[in-house]
């Protein structure tokens, strides 16, 4: 063994799903001590090359070196630890159970141990500085970044030689991205070996030390971090060049607001005002618990108000309003957790664009002529650039990036005044996230009112006019024009809070105290 | 002083195995005549007239023939001022069984039940050994008390004496050329009794043919009788003469026949038990041409004359009551008119007598 | 070149297997039977008996699978039949009620049953297992509470409504029902956005809510449309019948269970979906008469009908996982 | 304040109910139909009858439990353990064959039984319903085919094979197998990681399998399990029958699932779990019998069977969620 001897070594691997290539004779060496990012398009085969190491898929052909000996994930277990794309946890199972479920049960006399189940849960949090949850809350309770945040704990509980995370932030607060980032770092600094995915081009710089590139499911690049741009590692994700700095405020027209919220008080927390004018698009940031998710929710009606107003184009709406009634009023969102929440399995793109044509304006009982729909379906596929390109095919055959395209594309197509977009981009490749953000920005130029709710504040300060930074379902402040940039965000968002004692490793106080409780 | 363990058995009643046509004739006519004499018991020990409680487990109370047994039990139960209490075995072994555990741990006077004694072994056993006599109808194949399972005494009409009166009918009425299905559940053993009696004379008798003895679960009779119907006509066309263990089959028989397209004059069947919807289609001449009914009310009385008795410590009466023939020219006559086999004996009358130790004429 | 075509025929033969592997087995049933017994198997009587009898199976296959397109169990389905053609009878015999107001009360009892079964599942949150299951039992005490247990012969009930499910020039007018009501459930599960709503409802019941679908009220709406159904099936059943036993109707429940789930490999597979019920009801239905007219032992009829549900299942697997194979190579 | 106090005792009570819901209506029970039969209800022989015939429908709920922790229905429990009494009666009675041989026999068919359900889901990957009912079907064919559709009468039994399911000490034998089963299982899914790994697929099978479980594994040995146990059950159905039918089994089914399902919605609320189970057969049992002594008409204990389902699962329903939001209310 010498030391330029990689950890992990992949040599040739090949894995076709029905036919069609993921993976095609793709390499990746892992140095011992590295954070090795992995980039790629949508689709290019990040997920599948790493859940074959962790074991889920078989690969078709292939070698996987572990410290020079050749391994089989199928039928070892090895000393890696995964935190995978899609949110691997048990809903109706407590937070304590599915941290055991990753970590191990604790056990006594070979049966569990109940007790030290629960009290591993505390130290598992430690080790990324962030305060516990009640250990016997149920997973189902827990919002969407406290599932990330359970997701990435867990795994963390041991030292594995090799750590691997797929897009871990993609629905991450950006301070619990750093809490994370530095719990990689120690991580590293004590010997562990990560490979960290991401489609935030921007986190990996001063993160990672090397970052391979996979195209078509081929690794075509792999350099020190210290010696690539941001446009390099684009071109070679993409094939081409794309301009990063892309931003385009449209000036903000001087017309009446479509929407209006006045003192409106969700889950205890409020009062929030504010308002939103045609062709304007506005983000809501906020710390995790903030309340930001919770106000889009009340304005699509999923969510019951406990006070206030809203105003949509003059007309008050009602509390009592179903989500059906909103979409009807003219309001749509797509919601966050893509798998959970937003896609139909096993049905395909067709119906998955196209759940509820209802809310295209039809009726309950009229026919519908598939001819078409999937002329309809095409057209969308082809506008976001769905990969494949099969109107017929299953949801479940696309990867996440694909799948999120599908998503939005089924509510950005949808009529409607305001359309409330919960991490729009999440898991979107870049080349990808630009054709969206154009979309957005010609869906607002065409009229519509855009409600951004996003955990990634690059995205925030790229594509909104304005943006709103919750705390506690207040408008702690607001960012407009040239004063809206990633660091504002931050800033805004941490001084906002009323008790920033510590805050690069100790959240506020405020914001936490209630996951505290149960 | 109650005697709960049975006597001995009966002497069984031998199966014709042939029959000439004029002995089927003869059959026919005695089977068909109106039922006027008593041949029942005229004397036996008197009834308390404490209050008494009798139990019926009821094999399924959403079949027709148990629950007109247990309506038996009860009015005759109600005619000394006694109360009966049924309870439902549901149709399934271990349905009869939880509800004749029930029985046992109502702690009654006697317990009467329709459902099959011997897969109710263990609970029959505690009953005797508390004292509780337990009384078949139709418990087991033969009428008489069943040491094997325990009965003091099994109450109904004589299997073969029932088979016997289906093969001459058959016999008679299609002047020995008959061709013969029997239709039967071949789960209970008092069916295949009953078949062996209905098909032995068929077999031996030179003009006839005795085609198929066709197994229906009862428990599937309504989805499988369409296609077995199917197979019947595609094997024997529709030229036959029908006899089974139970009437209960031949409404769906019939409604598969006429979705086959079968002329209601041309299948000839012959039931047992006689439930109204057998009287029903015999009346109308729908398929059906007879049947050799149970007198429900009857067996009830029959029932409580065995308790009387055992709570007497005396031997179970003696007594099976004819079997009897209905065709389209008698259908109205002996309980006809309430679609029911009600013996004109005056039975009631009589058993009354006996319990209550009076001299009515009847 | 040979080999492109051989796989490109294989393909062409597990995609059409995968969609319409009933219909192959159901023309394998037709033809290996009317063989073997060519003057019985297809003729009319044969036919016209096993169509109508199957009428009714085919009828509350269709009542299990409303609910079941949004991934609800209906156990009610057996007793409610019974209870229906109990009614049906009950009211013209004992009441003296015209048979189309005896019809119509009993369709009201269909609606209010779903009503109740669908209410018990959205309103009070209970598992639609269970919860139909009580029904269940609830629907056969009041069969027997009407009826007393007793079999209620229909003496007098008027040619018109016998009639209901005879015969139009030799057409059984029972499958002629079926197939209106088969058409108008493809119609709205196929082409209307109700039908998409309530299959996307049992793909993914959170997804479908924030798309806007009113989950409840499309679940109670499959239970009415179930109920109504169970009606019409014990409407016709009591017509076919002529004679009401209270014990009627629980052994329809597995048979249509059957029907819907190997319906559902076919056709549209992985879904329940009209035309595989049917196709899946008319398989089993012909193929266990054939073996029926072969004079098999009684007991053939279960391990044939076990056998069959496993083969064509596992068949139909495994073309659709073939198929999926080959929809993505193509697509990519 | 004192609104408060009331608020917090309400919570805990709802909290208690949707716990111990069953609990209370077994107690309820037990307090009721004593009062009203003082005699009779709670005699040693009404009990003692009641756990032994109750013990076989415990161990079949257990047996559909298991394969119910992953999601997976097993609907054939009931012609499985009417084929091992067919077995259990027939190989003493027509080959001969000493009892424990005979127990071997049956178990080793058992498991055998329910690898073949186990390789159909998870092998052949056929519907667990569909695959297990058209198991059912195969195996109800068995019984009659080995039976020809016949009772075979136990009339000499060895006293050590009836004495299996007897009293020792007043206690039935049979009641203490169920609670010996019911501890390794309750200590297997609650005490185990394998039996928290069943619990895991079952509620989401795509993070057990993310979670290195190994989903057909686990679904193969809940199969197995489920087998043995339906073996278990046949030796001692037939050991307090005495007499081997074919046509017994089926009945067990829905009160099998009856039993998990509504134990489903105590103890662990949501879940399906071996206390819950074990005490909604003693409460369907109990209450059951009570009402057949009170004499009431044979059609009352269908409507109390589906009342008492109904009402129960509502009741636990309503409790549940009422604790839910208070959790989320207090979480957030
Ligand atoms: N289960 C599956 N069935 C069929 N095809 C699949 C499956 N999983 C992945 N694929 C296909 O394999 C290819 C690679 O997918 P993969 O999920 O590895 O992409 P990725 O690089 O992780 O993309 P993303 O950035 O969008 O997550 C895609 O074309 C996808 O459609
Ligand atoms: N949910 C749907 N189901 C079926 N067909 C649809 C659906 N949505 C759109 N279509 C059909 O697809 C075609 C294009 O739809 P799209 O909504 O893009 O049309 P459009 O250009 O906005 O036209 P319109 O003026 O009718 O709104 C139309 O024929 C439409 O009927
Ligand atoms: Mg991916
Ligand atoms: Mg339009």
């Amino acid at each position: 063994m010498t030391d330029t001897q990689p950890l992990l070594d992949v040599r040739g691997l090949t894995k076709r799903f029905f036919g069609s290539l993921a993976l095609d004779n793709a390499a990746f060496s892992l140095a011992r001590g590295e954070i090795h990012a992995l980039v790629g398009e949508n689709g290019a085969g990040k997920s599948t090359f790493i859940k074959i190491l962790a074991g889920v898929y078989d690969a078709d052909e292939g070698e996987i070196l572990l410290e020079g000996a050749r391994v089989d994930p199928r039928s070892q277990s090895l000393p890696l630890a995964f935190v995978h794309q899609d949110l691997a946890l048990v809903d109706d199972l407590s937070v304590c159970e599915n941290i055991a479920l990753v970590a191990g049960y604790p056990r006594k006399a070979g049966l569990i141990d109940w007790r030290a189940v629960m009290r591993q849960t505390s130290a598992i949090y430690e080790t990324m500085r962030i305060p516990p949850v009640d250990p016997n809350r149920l997973v189902a309770t827990l919002s969407t970044p406290e599932k990330a945040i359970l997701n990435i704990v867990r795994t963390l509980a041991h030292t594995p030689k090799v750590l691997v995370l797929d897009e871990p932030t993609a629905a991450l607060p950006e301070q619990d991205a750093h809490r994370l980032f530095d719990a990689m770092r120690r991580m590293r600094d004590q010997g562990a070996s990560i490979i960290y995915v991401s489609h935030r081009l921007h986190e990996l710089f001063g993160l990672a030390d090397r970052i391979t590139v996979f195209r078509d499911g081929r690794r075509v690049h792999t350099a020190a971090m210290n010696e690539i741009t941001g446009s390099e590692i684009v071109e070679q994700m993409l094939g081409r060049a794309v301009d990063l700095a892309h931003r385009a405020h449209a000036p903000v027209r001087d017309e009446e607001p479509v929407l209006k919220v006045e003192g409106l008080v969700v889950d205890r927390r409020g009062p929030l005002d504010f308002t939103l004018r045609p062709g304007e698009v506005l983000g809501l940031v906020g710390l995790r618990g903030g309340g930001q998710e919770a106000v889009g929710r009340t304005l699509f009606g999923a969510k019951r108000a406990e006070a206030g107003t809203i105003t949509l184009a003059g007309r008050t709406l009602d509390h009592q309003d179903s989500i059906g009634g909103r979409i009807k009023a003219g309001i749509v969102l797509l919601a966050g957790d893509r798998t959970s929440e937003s896609t139909f399995p096993a049905m395909s793109l067709i119906e998955n664009l196209f759940p509820n044509p209802l809310i295209r304006g039809r009726s309950a009982f009229e026919l519908v002529s598939p001819a078409a729909e999937r002329r309809a379906a095409k057209e969308r596929l082809d506008r976001f650039d769905v990969r494949p390109r099969n109107e017929g095919a299953m949801i479940d055959w696309l990867s996440g990036g694909n799948q999120q395209k599908v998503c939005l594309a089924r509510w950005l197509e949808a009529d409607g005044k305001v359309a409330i977009l919960e991490e729009p981009t999440a898991g979107v490749d870049i080349g990808a996230k630009i054709a969206i953000h154009r979309m957005l920005r010609e869906a607002a130029a065409a009229g519509r009112a855009i409600l951004v709710i996003s955990s990634d504040l690059e995205e925030v300060a790229t594509l909104c006019d304005r943006a709103l930074v919750i705390d506690r379902g207040r408008a702690a402040g607001e960012l407009v024009g040239e004063r809206l940039t990633i660091d504002g965000l931050i800033a805004l968002s941490t001084l906002g809070a009323p008790t920033a004692a510590a805050p690069e490793h100790q959240a506020p106080k405020g914001a936490d105290a209630p996951h505290l409780g149960g | 002083e109650t005697r709960a363990k049975p006597f001995d058995a009966w002497p069984k009643s031998e199966i014709m195995k042939t029959m000439s046509l004029d002995e089927a004739k003869a059959i026919v006519a005695a089977r068909t005549g109106p039922q006027t004499e008593w041949k029942g018991p005229t004397t036996g020990p008197e009834a308390t007239t404490a209050a008494t409680t009798v139990v019926y487990v009821s094999a399924d109370q959403s079949y027709v023939s148990f629950v007109n047994w247990g309506r038996g039990v009860s009015e005759a139960a109600e005619a000394l001022g006694w109360k009966a209490v049924t309870l439902n075995g549901k149709g399934t072994v271990t349905g009869n069984l939880s509800a004749m555990q029930q029985a046992v741990a109502m702690k009654p006077a006697a317990i009467v039940t329709s459902a099959d004694a011997s897969a109710l072994q263990g609970p029959i056993k505690q009953a005797v050994d508390a004292g509780i006599p337990v009384i078949g109808i139709h418990a087991t194949a033969f009428p008489g008390p069943d040491p094997e399972t325990n009965l003091f005494m099994n109450i109904g009409s004589d299997p073969v004496e029932i088979g016997a009166a289906q093969a001459a009918y058959v016999i008679a009425k299609s002047n020995g050329t008959a061709r013969l299905l029997h239709f039967l559940d071949s789960g209970f053993a008092i069916a295949r009794l009953k078949a062996e009696a209905a098909t032995e004379p068929v077999k031996n008798c030179k003009g006839c043919t005795f085609l198929e003895m066709i197994n229906i679960p009862i428990a599937d009779q309504t989805r499988r009788i369409p296609s077995v119907i199917s197979g019947v006509i595609a094997n024997y066309g529709d030229d036959w003469w029908g006899t089974t263990c139970c009437d209960n089959f031949y409404p769906y028989i019939a409604s598969a026949l006429r979705a086959s397209g079968v002329e209601p004059s041309k299948v000839h069947l012959v039931g047992a038990d006689g439930p109204p919807s057998a009287y029903d289609m015999i009346r109308k001449g729908e398929y059906e041409v007879a049947t050799v009914p149970e007198p429900s009310t009857l067996f009830g009385y029959q029932a409580i004359d065995a308790v009387v008795r055992a709570m007497a410590g005396e031997e179970p009466a003696k007594f099976v009551q004819p079997t009897y023939l209905v065709t389209r020219e008698n259908v109205d006559k002996e309980g006809g008119d309430k679609n029911e086999f009600i013996p004109s004996n005056g039975f009631a009358c009589h058993y009354m007598n006996v319990w209550r130790k009076t001299a009515k004429a009847c | 070149m040979t080999q492109t075509t051989t796989g490109r025929s294989f393909k062409a033969l597990t995609g059409f297997v995968s969609i319409y592997g009933l219909l192959i087995v159901f023309a394998l049933v037709l033809i290996v039977f009317s063989a073997l017994r060519p003057n019985t198997f297809l003729s009319s009587g044969n036919i016209g008996n096993l169509l109508t009898s199957q009428s009714i199976t085919a009828l509350l296959a269709f009542a299990v699978m409303l609910p079941l397109t949004t991934g609800r169990f209906d156990m009610s389905v057996g007793y409610h039949i019974g209870l229906a053609h109990v009614l049906m009878i009950g009211l013209q015999v004992n009441a003296a009620v015209p048979w189309p107001l005896a019809a119509l009360i009993v369709l009201a009892a269909g609606l209010v049953i779903g009503l109740i079964n669908g209410l018990l599942v959205t309103r009070f949150k209970i598992d639609a297992f269970i919860a139909t299951m009580g029904m269940g039992s609830l629907l056969y005490g009041v069969s027997n509470w009407y009826t007393d247990g007793q079999q209620i012969p229909g003496f007098s009930l008027p040619d018109s409504f016998t009639g209901l499910t005879g015969f139009v020039h030799g057409v059984p007018v029972t499958a002629l029902y079926v197939a209106v009501v088969g058409i108008i459930l493809w119609v709205i599960l196929e082409r209307m956005p109700v039908g998409r709503g309530l299959y996307v409802i049992g793909s993914n019941a959170r997804a479908a809510e924030l798309s806007g679908i009113s989950v409840p009220n499309y679940v109670l709406g499959a239970f009415i449309g179930s109920g109504l159904l169970c009606a019409l099936a014990g409407i016709l059943l009591a017509s076919i019948l002529r004679a009401a036993t209270p014990s009627v109707g629980a052994e329809y429940l597995l048979p249509a269970f059957a029907g819907v789930l190997l319906g559902a490999t076919s056709i549209k597979p992985g879904r329940v979906n009209v035309l595989g019920t049917l196709l899946a009801v008319l398989v089993l239905a012909f193929s266990f008469s054939g073996v029926q007219q072969l004079g098999a032992a009684f007991y053939v009829e279960y391990f044939f009908n076990g056998g069959i549900l496993i083969i064509a299942v596992s068949l139909s697997v495994y073309a659709a996982n073939r198929r999926r194979k080959e929809a993505v190579a193509a697509s990519s």
